[in-house]
């Protein structure tokens, strides 16, 4: 798994042709680079890359990558990617979509595609907000939010990306900030080495239409604070001084400060992505700043068997034992008669 | 297996099992088909079921029927009135009291004519004398006391013994119809293997049916119709959707290529997706969606990827999908959908039959939006029109619309299999890696078809989408370039008229009426024009497969008529679509929406009424 | 909350005139029985009740009820009902679906409806199967499955509906066996009282294409041994003798035996519904057995905001403040010249 | 505020305000109509912004541009082409040279055209002699210097600063077309009520380009325009998304319920969402649903909860809505359905309009499917038909179909108020509780409409879907109900006809040439009339707005004219209709599919080649 194969392609050569039509300081921009660094970590050949996105600022993407690539129509790239895949198991297919494209009019497709665990990267840019209609609230925008089709603010709450998630079966699940460029290439890097369908969201900022939405835990100053990094295999400590830490009260996690009360490194939860049941990663993935940091990493990323491979194996044992070999077989298989 | 006094050789004849949901009506039917065929007869089969929901026993909303036409020559109809009916309760005989030939044959379960099923089916007293069929051919059987009598040394539960039932009626049909027993009681020992003593009980059950039919002498005149001069070669029975599933396959091995449907079930489509998911011997992919937008968007996925991407589906579904279809035109992908159309609008009839769906086929999108559109006309041509859909798609870079519709989909009829050799080969586009970079909207000048670059193949690497692009694919709102492209969209499949045949003409070349039709009407057209120019009348049936584009001999055709009427199970939708084709012609309609194809007697009567200058 | 209006209504008031078309022995027929008889408890008048459906067997209902009913397309049943409720507030909002409408072609209007918390009733009849096209697998389907679309089994996990319903920030939940009828009328009772989104998990038996699915924990013998039926404020016992139980081991759930090991009632767990953390909750929903007994009753009831009425709300606030009082105000409002 | 030597009357100027997208372009444009209408111009205007994602600065894909028509006789549309054009960098030069007068007048920021904006824009050198604009009135003003002066001792951020730009632009301009500062000023305190810094530096940036334009004299010819003789009233601009919202609003008010609208977003119909969503003062319920399908669905659900249900889109939304149509016409519950048509297939120019959903809008369903389709044709009459389309579907039970396009849905024109006394009253076919029991599809003889029962009202409890029913509301399929439903849900639709206006004719009674146009296109088609008209021509108009059913006397009016050539924005979408409906009548064409409406030219065009017989 944490093998590369030699790659002599660099994060420039996944840049295609075309302009970059993002505003200015969009948060996209970022991600853009991200993975186009993390591809050149990875070592797929460009070729046997897909890019498929739905409708939205963010799913311009494909356009952007020197990749096959599918901009498809409003919410269905769930539906589109996971056609592509099992069709063709061998490609990496990375499936770009916004959270009004994924979690409004593509919420069907999300939740299914993440039940089927089919080996697909969804990373979504969760900027809260419609961008590109230019602005009203998305079902990830905070309850109350004040947005064009939402003068009085809205009357509805949010979903948290994670909990739906493991809510629909997902065995993967790793949240990032756009601005950090390096931990996002490492969760994209560690997306495309899972088997199975991998949720990445990513804290987006739409400058012009949501500005600073994530800053109250994305802020550079601050983010060290208030932001956690999980990395499987360690203990959950975070804050600029690495002091502050997680630990199980009955059955909520608390922030503990290392050295006080005598709490030790030894105290502290270590983190386990790798265990199924997600008691512990769907509180993780649930904390909000100010009680808790919020989680970044891979908070979940269990394996399990992919429906595409499932299915190839399927045929293969079929092909194996049947007696129909050719579409000529088939034909005359079954109650026959000749006329002569 | 018996002598008989008077055999009457009938040119056809048309069998109608019908009882309750429960009854094994279909089961019936089928054996008695399959038997049938296996004897050399043509012919043609419409298994007319309830809604889908179980209505109450004994009522006639839960009738299940199951006809038979079989004959010497050829058949094209399951038939309008039956010859025989098998009524295994009241409520069978008021379902289809009106449908029985004056004089005809009806064979009941005398002992389900009970007060209580009586008043479920809405009789006060006799049915027959209710119906004013006192005049037909009755062979009131107790049949429910007779099989429990049968079987009674067997020491089977009551449940399986009352569920052989349909096997004693079978059996009596069998002997009427002077047909072996031997097919169907292979059949027992097969789907029975494990169970031999239900093997063994439905055998006594058939036979003692035919011994009863043999022993009550009210049978004779016994019918007997004699094998169809049909060609030579290899026939097999199927189904209208079995054929769809079929025709997708045959062209994916032509074309060298693996099936992939996305689709959700649907009736009365299901069936297509059904076969498609058994057939992983074949190597295709079935991926039972979550909806139909799912269905079609995975398969467009899979096109993408390079698999002949396919969906099905019925009327409520098409409407899902328009929105990808539209991305479907504007990815230029190969991609085949199917709809079997049903009883509409909305959920409507879903059992039914209906051709409600032809305007939503051709416009049923956003913006200028073309794509091919052919409708199958029989059963087992489904099969030659799915293959045809598949090539067109592939060849021509482009989404078709395939028509087909509950009668055709359960219906079945024998059919010639064809030899894999025969069929054309099919040759996508392919894109060449010497055409760095891939340009991929640019065309080729004759068909106008843009290249398929399969993902996985290094160099190619290009990005499509839904928004209007350039030749080179890149993103575009030049008016003058969206013109251009909505125009080439349009030509490219204006040009597939240049691979299709003819209309073909049953009868004269030309004449004084013209009956227009398409899909699956055809069946009850051609016996129609058949009938109508042995009886000396100059009339003409054009059926049409190919709706988007038209052949090109159309405008030709019409002209050498004096009229024309557009028949179809719908409110005049073709018929307008020729207008707007063809405004020079004058266009007379028949239309019907019953849920119900046509009777041939409509037809005529219609076509007269022309003739005549009514 | 636990007041009921007294109600001149018996459960037979509730049926309609339609001949109902389930097919004998199906678990449909209960339900229905269930449900009129916790009408007739409930205590509100006819006309203010309103079933609305999707497509499907179960679907059927409405046709049964002598109420307000609205027989839908498939899969829709949660929109059309949202925009009932949200229309009339004043109205007891019913949907009645299946595990293919509601979860198939209709999972993003369920798990929104639930993120919403609109004040519906929703009883999902979980036979695991389409039952009115036939027999094809249904996305509660369990792996493996054979039906007419999945000849050689299925590839993909089933959702758990539980899950499902929490991890779209649903508030209430519960489920019942469709032959239980006391328990589920009872539950229905809770669910109408119960202001938000309701779910109600019907285990349902289709003797026709899918019998016995549920009999390994339903069946009559053996139910009350592998089924827990949890109320609030109540220790997690069951068994035929009242003699299992339920521990929390570190951070998982346990079956004891009372009396072995010392164990007595005071170990044992006791439901609470109201917690609006889900965790023991989410537990609760997703046992399975062998391991576990399946959970019947109301696991999760947590009060919340409603749409609907934070809506008429902001609508009340607005037109107190506003100038605007009608359209004619709103057609002179704003910058407007006279000709004259 | 100055005197001036010459001072031109002009019957009406075009002026076209185009920049980068963050140049603020439209609320310049804005501010100007704003004043010039209350000046007492007539006006129309066309915001013409890029596709919906900010493309790189500088290029001509980021160009956004804003255009006015004004005149002192009535104005219809926002002209082809511009007299003046504000060009705030070499790419909006790039834009739009070819859309400016010859001889027009043009002003630029020519600190912006520095070596990189030129290459951007794709010029090598000198815009002005690249586009042959040598002899145009050349107005080259340093604005982005002159702003950072004007405010440079007011202490603000840069940006603060840089973003005023526009307002120097606007000052000019005003002064061009000698304008009153007051209202624009007025709008700056309100909108900066809470930062009077920036109210202040605004004003003093839009006085500065006022003056700036006095200084240099290169501004003479002024041009000035006098206000239009409209008719007496109050007035205010209004633009075709808010008219919409409106309309629908006054309906319910006529009939006494409140709006639900079912919603999702999407570009161009956002707006009317957005201004419902804002009118909770009016009692507007909006729901901004997950989908298309939860908008119609939720919407559906409110109007049979008794509410006036109301769901707005663009054509991949409306494909999308297909199936709930079906459901909406199968219940017959009153639904508003709106559609802004934007340029398609599929995504396709999503900022660009277009009238190629007819086709769709008319028949993209499964089944005989009929609802009532009808289409505004300028920015103010959107409220007109909007509450016409809430009237028919109240008063008819049925759903209405009710299309406007981008150019209608973002352009604006000054629009008389009407008073709401005068608008007619709205009846909705309540059901009475005397009626029990109820039967949800009995009829009434005239109009065969339904009664609407409301949940909640004792006694009337019944159950309604999309299965086909009998008048009692039992779930039928007996073939007979079905064609009699089928049968009685198109006529329902088509006495419609019985309450709208004939269709009117703008121009002689009969002729040579009938100009056929429907919706949007109106204000194009109408200049063209007229102006044919001028020139001696035997031309009139008939521009549809009931499309189906449509109005009495159209073959009365068809058949007064030598020859109809019918317009519009697609490939010929309306044309074929009426081939389908009036087939005795030869249609000409002329079409255009560019994402843009006509211009006068290409109508006058195409009409004197066909009255000239060419
Ligand atoms: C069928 C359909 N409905 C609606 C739209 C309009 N639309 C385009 S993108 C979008 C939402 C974009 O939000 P999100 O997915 O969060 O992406 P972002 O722009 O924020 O990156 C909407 C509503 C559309 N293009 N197609
Ligand atoms: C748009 C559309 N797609 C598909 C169907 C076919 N269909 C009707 S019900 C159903 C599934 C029923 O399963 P479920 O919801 O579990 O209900 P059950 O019959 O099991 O009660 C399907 C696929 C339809 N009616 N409409
Ligand atoms: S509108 Fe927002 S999300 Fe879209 S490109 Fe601009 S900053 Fe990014
Ligand atoms: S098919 Fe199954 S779910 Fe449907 S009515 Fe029959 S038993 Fe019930
Ligand atoms: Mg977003
Ligand atoms: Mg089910």
């Amino acid at each position: 798994m944490s093998e590369t194969t030699v790659n002599q392609l660099s994060a420039k050569d996944f840049k295609s042709d075309q302009e970059v039509r993002w505003c200015p300081g969009c948060g996209d921009h970022a991600v853009l680079n991200a993975v186009q660094k993390a591809l050149s970590e990875i070592g797929i050949p460009r070729e046997k890359i897909a890019f498929i996105s739905g409708i939205g600022c963010s799913s311009r993407f494909p356009y952007y990558m020197n990749t096959y690539g599918f901009h498809g129509i409003h919410g269905r790239a769930s539906a589109i990617a996971s056609g592509v895949k099992v069709a063709n198991p061998d490609l990496s297919v990375w499936q770009i979509t916004g959270d009004g494209d994924a979690l409004a009019i593509g919420g069907n497709h999300f939740i299914h595609v993440v039940r089927r665990n089919i080996d697909i990267n969804i990373i979504l840019f969760n900027n809260e907000i419609y961008g590109l209609t230019k602005g009203q609230y998305s079902p990830t925008s905070q309850k109350g939010i004040v947005t064009k089709t939402s003068p009085f603010g809205t009357v509805e709450e949010p979903f948290s990306v994670g909990e739906l998630v493991i809510g629909a079966k997902g065995k993967f699940f790793a949240r990032t900030l756009d601005s950090n460029v390096s931990l996002s290439a490492q969760i994209y890097v560690e997306a495309a080495r899972h088997k199975g369908t991998s949720v990445i969201e990513v804290l987006q900022n739409c400058v012009i239409f949501n500005d600073g939405i994530h800053e109250v835990v994305a802020g550079k100053e601050i983010r060290d604070e208030r932001t956690i990094i999980l990395k499987h295999g360690e203990p959950m400590i975070f804050g600029k001084n690495n002091d502050m830490g997680l630990v199980l009260e009955g059955l909520k996690l608390k922030v503990v400060k290392l050295g006080e009360n005598g709490i030790t490194e030894k105290n502290i939860l270590v983190h386990n992505a790798f265990e199924s049941n997600p008691g512990i990663q769907y509180m993780l993935a649930n904390m909000k700043y100010p009680e808790y940091p919020v989680a970044l990493g891979v908070i979940r990323s269990v394996p399990g068997a992919t429906y595409e491979s499932d299915l190839a194996a399927q045929i293969e044992d079929v092909k194996k034992s049947t007696k129909i070999k050719s579409m000529d077989d088939l034909l005359n298989s079954g109650s026959v008669w000749k006329v002569e | 297996m018996t002598k008989r006094s008077k055999v009457i050789e009938k040119e056809e004849v048309v069998i109608r099992f019908s009882g309750d949901s429960g009854d094994g009506m279909q089961l019936t039917g089928t054996l008695f088909s399959d038997t049938a065929a296996l004897y050399g007869n043509d012919i043609s089969t419409f298994p007319d079921y309830p809604a889908e929901i179980r209505a109450p026993q004994g009522t006639v909303g839960g009738v299940s029927g199951f006809q038979v036409h079989l004959g010497h020559s050829e058949i094209n109809t399951p038939g309008d009135f039956s010859d025989v009916l098998v009524a295994m309760n009241p409520a069978a005989i008021k379902a289809n009291a009106k449908w029985i030939k004056p004089g005809g044959t009806i064979i009941l379960d005398k002992d389900n004519f009970t007060q209580k099923n009586l008043e479920k089916a809405g009789y006060s007293r006799d049915p027959i004398a209710e119906e004013n069929l006192e005049n037909y051919n009755i062979i009131p059987a107790p049949i429910t006391s007779m099989v429990k009598e049968s079987l009674k040394d067997l020491g089977l539960d009551m449940k399986t013994v009352t569920r052989t039932k349909n096997m004693f009626a079978l059996g009596m049909v069998y002997w009427l119809f002077d047909r072996k027993l031997k097919y169907t009681e292979q059949y027992f020992d097969k789907k029975f293997g494990k169970k031999p003593e239900v093997a063994q009980a439905n055998k006594i059950v058939l036979r003692a049916g035919y011994y009863y039919a043999e022993t009550i002498e009210a049978l004779t005149p016994v019918i007997r119709v004699s094998p169809a001069p049909i060609s030579k070669g290899t026939y097999r029975n199927i189904c209208g959707n079995a054929a769809t599933a079929w025709g997708i396959i045959a062209a994916a091995e032509k074309a060298g290529l693996t099936v992939f449907i996305g689709s959700y079930p649907i009736t009365p489509a299901t069936g297509i997706l059904e076969e498609l998911a058994a057939r992983k011997d074949m190597g295709v992919k079935s991926f039972q969606a979550e909806d139909e937008i799912a269905g079609i968007c995975t398969a467009l996925g899979a096109s993408f990827a390079g698999h002949l991407g396919v969906t099905s589906t019925s009327g409520p579904g098409l409407a899902l999908k328009s929105e990808a279809i539209g991305l479907a035109v504007m990815t230029e992908l190969p991609l085949v959908i199917i709809d079997v159309q049903r009883g509409g609008p909305s959920t409507g009839l879903p059992t039914k039959t209906e051709q409600a769906d032809l305007m939503q086929a051709l416009y049923g999108r956003n913006g200028e939006c073309p794509v091919v559109v052919i409708a199958a006309s029989t059963p087992s041509d489904c099969f030659h029109f799915a293959f045809e859909a598949a090539r067109i798609a592939l060849e021509h870079m482009t989404p078709v619309l395939l028509l087909t519709d509950s009668y055709l989909a359960n219906g079945s009829e024998p059919w010639k299999i064809p030899v894999m050799q025969d069929l054309p080969s099919i040759k996508p586009p392919y894109a060449d890696t010497v055409e760095i970079p891939f340009m991929p909207y640019k065309r080729d000048k004759e068909k106008l078809v843009r290249k398929w670059a399969i993902p996985g193949t290094p160099g190619l690497e290009h990005r499509i989408g839904g928004l209007e692009k350039t030749a080179k694919g890149t993103v575009s709102y030049i008016p003058e370039n969206h013109e251009l492209m909505v125009n080439l969209r349009a030509e490219k499949v204006a040009r597939v008229a240049a691979g299709i045949p003819d209309l073909e003409l049953f009868g004269p070349e030309s004449g004084d009426l013209l009956i227009a039709g398409w899909g699956g009407s055809y069946g009850y057209l051609l016996t129609a024009a058949r009938e109508l120019q042995s009886e000396g009348y100059k009339v003409s049936l054009a059926n049409f497969n190919y709706i988007n584009p038209m052949p090109g001999n159309v405008r030709d055709v019409f002209s050498r008529f004096r009229s024309i009427v557009v028949c179809e199970l719908n409110m005049g939708q073709f018929a307008n679509y020729l207008r707007m084709n063809y405004q020079e012609f004058r266009y007379e309609q028949l239309n019907k929406v019953q849920g119900l194809p046509f009777t041939v007697n409509e037809i005529k009567e219609k076509c007269i009424n022309i003739l005549e200058g009514n």
